[in-house]
């Protein structure tokens, strides 16, 4: 058994700071997410918030700074390693590998654990062939588990947008990840859709036990399902709290209405 | 698209396992030739002197073997330049075409892989213008009519030194036609020990296709030679003289045998009159059978014929020289191979249009080369001869 | 010192090819991302065209050189974008309307080019043609330094073709759409302008251009064949792409850059190792700057 | 349980049957040498549709890595058992040349697989045409490098590799050469279809059709990247072997821009991501080569036409990306393309 890990948070940012040539982008950046928490980063457009997002799951490397997954600094580490320390994420524009079926678009996400490479794939040796029926075993079981079993063979760019959100969120949860960052979950879906959507987050954070960052231009669906909420502009963080008091903050208002004080 | 698949694939089989027709009472000879790749017009020039030599005997009622009369078939298989395709022409040939014997292939490059097979396969092969040795190195099928490289090495040096009392050279060669880097390195080796070490300048390369060589034409008139040697090509020859004119170099040029084609000179022009190279005839002032073939070709074809023609119109007379040595064919095919195998030994003396030759133990041909100079009408004038000790 | 400089003119003389080759690339590329593999033979249809068109202005006509020369630039160029023209016509525009994988037109393509180089062969016969003096040439030495009035005209007119393809695409409208359809091809039509038209005009610039190559080249190296145009075309092509394709000065560059590796490796290294070393060092160029020299870096955006 | 194997069985009919007929002489040489041509091709075609059409790449520089493993199979066998000019006696008795073949081709492929990292190396941050230029230029580097290493015969090539099946024909009274080939293009084949439809090599399709997602999902794409170019080349590297022995000589000169191109257009011919379409589209291209030989020139009028028409048509090759068990839906029975 491992040692108890409540007390340490999930994600550590510490002093962030990402320049992209002359623009600065993200400037001292902090926050700590404790494991179970789900929590919200918003900001106006080009507030810098995916940027946050790519520098936590390693496509950046930060200029300043540092990141820590669960105590573990990613200074240096390529993306696929940052995803193997147990961060998993979706994308703004839905990136799902399109021409490929959805049950594989599962099993390709588990080339972290994989635990054999080009030798055993040839040979298909004892350990391959485990290894396969268990990656097989759990994708189908995942996709039990999304309703997404009748789809299993269908490429995804046939699904409707919905679903192909829906596929994206589980092939992110498929790598068992403990912090789940999601980048605009709502963005493209219809009301109807977005009232499921809610529906689902919240059944994932209890289910898998997952401590979720989202960024979300859709009020509504940070407010119900945010605990914490963080607001950044041009980088900088100008606001930190619950929902409440997220609402009512002046910063926040000027951030997103403009500074119209006549 | 399933019916397709299945027709088309039941249709090449189909054609491939084609049975062949065998016709009585003609003799077939095969042409594996370089039609397309790099040197079509090498092809082209073989072809039309065979095509030209096969019309003048079948216009002759046939070729006499043993008494009688045999019509000549040739037939012409393009290898594209390409080494792989050579084998597999040469296989046809033998295999599907029942061919008695193959002239060609005339590059190096697929004379050595198609000379293989013609000796695994018990064929008279002969190459007219290949100069590697390999070709025909312990391939007792194998023949050639060209002189090798370490005989026309030799003649350039000391035509050189003599006429051009020359003390220092340079070389630009073809870096990947095998022939030319040969021929390059014999002469270099020769030179120097003739004229001490470091009297060859500049030694610099190109490749095959190349268009431009002024970075090594600089080179090489910078370190000033006496003259340049140029076993190159004589597309490129043309080319290079002009540029080196072009880069002000006013000295001497000397050529291989790859520079006889008459194209040389429209390509080339008057920046080509008055250079001297070594090859397998004269053309101007030729005599005789030589005299008549360059006639007649030209007449045939309105332009000069160039050394492969030349050389293929020998080979192709040696073979049927050697076929009429067999003293009779008996239409078993294993059988007049090796009759044609032993016609070929029984060579002691072939007069051929460039020059009189006979064949030593590897199946290279014992000839003398002469030296040309290009005269100002374009013409190549005999300037001298050299026979092997 | 005299051999540097001798060389540089050498380097610039045989640039002018690869540039004015690479311009045509470019600019196909730009604005359809289509490599256009028989671009190299539409030059060589060029250097054709310009020696039967100078033939028959020469001895047919018998007109004075010079003369010949002043008509044989626009025919040669005009044809020449014809057959471009053509090229797209028939099969590039069939195979992108059905909306073919890019790299089907790109194969299409090296297809087109075979068919060339083959037709050619087989309609006019092995034998080389020898290009006929338009101009007498004059050769100069200055302090060493030899060159001809040709090389510098081949210089200058790349100069001059350079300036005017930059000139047509930053300042004229066709030139903005062409600009604008490489942006994003889905959005172009929208605005209303005619997109098979610009493609035409696309590959009238290219291919007239490289028949203007196919004419200074067949003056400056008077030897025609088929297959002439096969290996400067694919150089050209590694040009374009090393000075960063898409991009007009990039192509400019790169062509002048290929043209210096390879005269200056031989100039200064043993010529047997041209190969080696010139590839190598765009090999090093590229993975030093992977969009080439003027590329753009594609950001992808998340 | 028969329906498990038949695949194996039949293929293990058709080479036992073709081993059959050459040594009957049944097959003459010439369709022989042209069916050992094919599989050269197939394995080459195939070998290709890895980087091309699985991975998304455009590599025009495959020929330079069967100059590698052409010559690195051949310098190997000769110096090891048949000695020449250049290495003097055989270091091996000779009449292990049976067993030791494999390993000489295999050598090969390693060797080319190794060069291949010329071009994998760089992968990693260039893509697209950019990358194609690097192979281009590999393809040049491979071909000049061994041009210039006169030891080996530079631009005159490389003879002696005859002795070789001699030696072999010697041991065991069979047409080795066929046998050869037709084991090695299964085996190459039976490679590529386990690495491509693991999850591992699956890791390939997705690094095509979305690089970045398959970062973020844990592929580690660089090492993928590297993996695929090297069994891409390491193939290109076999099949150079055995062309280099089927020919019993070999030329720098053979593995220029044509051949390579040769290969492109039968990937596309067959189909990007198709194993069975490259496959089908080197049978195809092998024999219509062949057929239109007496064409002479013509012949390369006729067949870049007929692929032009053809990709009207078909605008996704032969069998796009789809494999010989989505078009006869009832071949799935006998074998998983899984």
């Amino acid at each position: 058994m491992s040692i108890p890990t409540e007390k340490r948070p999930v994600l550590e940012i510490r002093n962030l700071t990402q320049n992209f040539g002359g623009l600065r982008a993200v400037s001292d950046f902090n926050i700590q997410l404790m494991p179970g928490e789900l929590s919200g980063l918003i900001g106006p457009n080009g507030a810098g918030k995916t940027t946050v997002f790519n520098l936590v799951s390693g496509f950046y490397q930060p200029s300043e700074g540092a990141i820590l997954i669960d105590g573990v600094p990613t200074g240096g580490l390529k993306p696929h390693k940052v995803t193997a320390l147990g961060v998993a994420r979706t994308f703004q524009n839905i990136r799902l590998w399109n021409e490929m079926t959805v049950l594989d678009n599962i099993r390709v996400a588990q080339h972290y654990r994989l635990g054999y490479g080009f030798f055993h794939s040839a040979v298909r040796s004892k350990r391959y062939m485990r290894r396969e029926a268990e990656i097989a075993r759990e994708a189908a079981e995942l996709l039990d588990i999304f309703h997404l079993t009748q789809y299993a063979d269908e490429f995804p760019k046939n699904l409707p947008y919905g679903t192909q959100r829906k596929l994206e969120i589980a092939r992110a949860l498929s790598i068992h990840p403990k912090l789940l960052l999601l980048d605009e979950p709502a963005a493209g879906l219809n009301s109807s859709d977005i009232q499921e959507l809610i529906r689902l987050i919240r059944w994932i954070h209890e289910m898998f036990a997952v401590t979720i960052w989202m960024i979300e231009h859709q009020m509504d669906v940070i407010m119900q399902l945010c605990t914490r909420i963080k607001v950044i502009d041009f980088g900088e963080t100008i606001a930190e709290g619950n929902p409440e008091e997220i609402c009512n903050h002046p910063a926040v208002i000027t951030a997103y209405l403009g500074d119209d004080t006549i | 698209m399933k019916r397709l698949l299945t027709t088309l694939s039941i249709s090449c089989i189909a054609m491939i396992m084609a049975v062949q027709v065998i016709a009585a009472d003609t003799i077939k000879i095969g042409f594996n030739l370089e039609m397309t790749g790099d040197i079509p017009k090498v092809g082209e020039s073989s072809k039309f002197a065979a095509e030209m030599l096969k019309a003048d005997i079948n216009g002759a009622g046939g070729l006499e073997v043993g008494g009688k009369k045999y019509k000549l078939e040739f037939i012409y298989e393009d290898n594209e330049a390409k080494a792989e395709s050579a084998v597999t022409t040469t296989l046809k040939l033998i295999e599907k075409d029942e061919v008695l014997a193959m002239i060609g292939p005339n590059s190096t490059k697929q004379a050595i892989p198609a000379g293989q097979v013609a000796n695994d396969n018990e064929v008279v092969m002969i190459s007219p213008w290949s100069t590697n040795p390999d070709t025909t190195f312990n391939r007792p099928w194998v023949f050639r009519a060209a002189f090798l490289d370490p005989f026309q090495g030799p003649m350039a040096v000391n035509f050189a030194i003599k006429t051009f009392k020359a003390k220092t050279s340079a070389v630009l060669y073809d870096l990947s036609n095998d022939y030319s880097k040969g021929l390059a390195e014999i002469f270099k080796k020769l030179f120097e020990s003739k004229m001490g070490a470091g009297s060859v300048l500049a030694f610099e390369s190109h490749g095959t296709k190349d268009q431009d060589f002024s970075a090594q034409l600089t080179k090489i008139i910078a370190a000033k030679p006496d003259f340049i040697f140029l076993p190159d090509n004589y597309n490129q020859v043309a080319l290079i003289v002009k540029q080196a004119r072009q880069l002000g170099f006013k000295g001497e040029f000397m050529g291989s045998d790859a520079w006889g084609s008459s194209e040389l000179m429209t390509l080339c022009g008057k920046d080509c009159v008055g250079l001297h190279f070594s090859t397998h005839y004269a053309a101007a002032g030729a005599t005789g059978a030589t005299k008549e073939f360059i006639e007649r070709y030209k007449a045939k074809y309105s332009y000069t014929p160039d050394d492969v023609a030349a050389l293929t119109w020998d080979a192709t007379g040696v073979v049927l020289k050697a076929i009429q040595n067999t003293g009779g064919l008996t239409g078993k095919l294993k059988k007049d191979r090796k009759a044609i195998r032993e016609g070929m030994a029984a060579i002691t003396s072939f007069s051929g249009i460039t020059g009189n030759m006979k064949f030593n133990e590897q199946g290279d041909p014992i000839k003398c080369g002469v030296v040309v100079q290009i005269t100002k009408n374009g013409e190549f004038a005999f300037n001298e001869s050299i026979c092997p000790e | 010192m005299e051999n540097l400089v001798q060389n540089i003119i050498n380097a610039l003389q045989w640039g002018s090819f690869y540039a004015l080759i690479a311009l045509g690339y470019t600019l196909v590329y730009g604005v359809l991302t289509l490599i256009n593999f028989a671009h190299g033979d539409v030059f060589m249809v060029g250097a054709y065209i310009a020696f039967f068109s100078a033939t028959f202005l020469l001895t047919t006509l018998g007109l004075p050189g010079w003369i010949a020369l002043a008509l044989c630039i626009p025919v040669t160029m005009i044809l020449t974008a014809m057959v471009g023209v053509t090229l797209e016509r028939i099969a590039y525009r069939p195979l992108r309307n059905k909306g073919a994988h890019r790299l089907y037109v790109v194969i299409t393509a090296l297809m087109c080019g075979l068919i060339l180089e083959h037709a050619n062969l087989a309609i006019f016969g092995a034998s080389r043609k020898a290009f006929p003096q338009l101009i007498a040439e004059h050769v100069y030495t200055i302090g060493g330094v030899t060159f001809t009035n040709l090389k510098i005209a081949v210089i200058a007119t790349a100069f001059l073709a350079f300036l005017f393809l930059h000139w047509m695409v930053t300042r004229t409208r066709v030139g903005m759409a062409m600009r604008a359809i490489s942006y994003d091809k889905f959005a172009v039509p929208l605005l209303g302008i005619p997109l098979d038209r610009i493609i035409v005009v696309t590959f009238i610039l290219g291919s007239g251009f490289a028949g203007l190559a196919g004419l200074l080249f067949a003056m400056s190296y008077p030897v025609l064949e088929p297959y002439m145009g096969a290996l400067i075309g694919w150089k050209a092509f590694i040009a374009a792409v090393v000075g960063g394709i898409g991009d007009i000065r990039g192509a400019f560059l790169g062509g002048f850059l290929l043209g210096a590796v390879e005269i200056m490796v031989v100039a200064f290294f043993p010529s047997t190792f041209r190969d080696l070393i010139a590839f190598t060092v765009l090999l090093l160029i590229l993975t030093w700057k992977p969009t080439g020299l003027f590329g753009i870096a594609k950001t992808t955006k998340i | 349980m028969l329906r498990r194997y038949s695949v194996h069985l039949s293929l293990a009919t058709v080479g036992g049957l073709i081993v059959y007929l050459a040594h009957q002489e049944y097959i003459s040489l010439y369709i022989m040498s042209v069916l050992m041509f094919m599989g050269v091709n197939i394995i080459m075609s195939t070998s290709l549709n890895l980087v091309n059409g699985y991975m998304g790449e455009f590599s025009c520089g495959h020929g330079g890595f069967m100059c590698v493993g052409a010559y690195v199979s051949s310098l190997l066998g000769v110096w090891l058992f048949a000695g020449d000019k250049v290495f003097g006696a055989p270091l091996l008795n000779p009449k292990y040349t049976l067993y030791a073949f494999p390993l000489l081709i295999l050598v090969g492929g390693i060797a080319a697989a190794l060069a291949g990292l010329l071009v994998a190396i760089p992968s990693y941050k260039t893509r697209g045409d950019y990358l194609a230029i690097i192979t281009l230029a590999s393809n040049y580097i491979i071909i000049s490098v061994i041009e210039n290493i006169g030891a080996i015969g530079g631009s005159r090539g490389f003879m002696g590799m005859k002795q070789l099946i001699n030696a072999m024909g010697k041991s065991v009274d069979l047409p080795w050469m066929p046998i050869w080939v037709f084991l090695f293009t299964v085996f190459c084949i039976w490679l590529m279809r386990r690495y491509i439809s693991s999850t591992f090599g699956k890791g390939v399709i997705a690094i095509c059709q979305d690089e970045v997602a398959a970062e973020i999902m844990s592929v580690n794409t660089n090492k993928i990247k590297t993996i695929t170019f090297m069994v891409s080349s390491g193939m290109a590297g076999i099949a150079g072997g055995l062309f280099a022995y089927i020919l019993g000589y070999v030329n720098p000169g053979s593995f220029n821009i044509l051949k390579s191109t040769e290969v492109l257009v039968m990937v596309y011919l067959g189909g990007m991501g198709s194993l069975s379409g490259s496959v089908l589209s080197a049978i195809l291209f092998t024999i219509l080569l062949e057929l239109l030989r007496p064409l002479q020139i013509v012949k390369w009028i006729v067949i870049p036409l007929l692929l032009i028409i053809l990709m009207q048509f078909r605008p996704e090759g032969i069998m796009g990306n789809r494999e010989l068990g989505d078009i006869f839906p009832k071949l799935k029975k006998f074998y998983r393309f899984k």
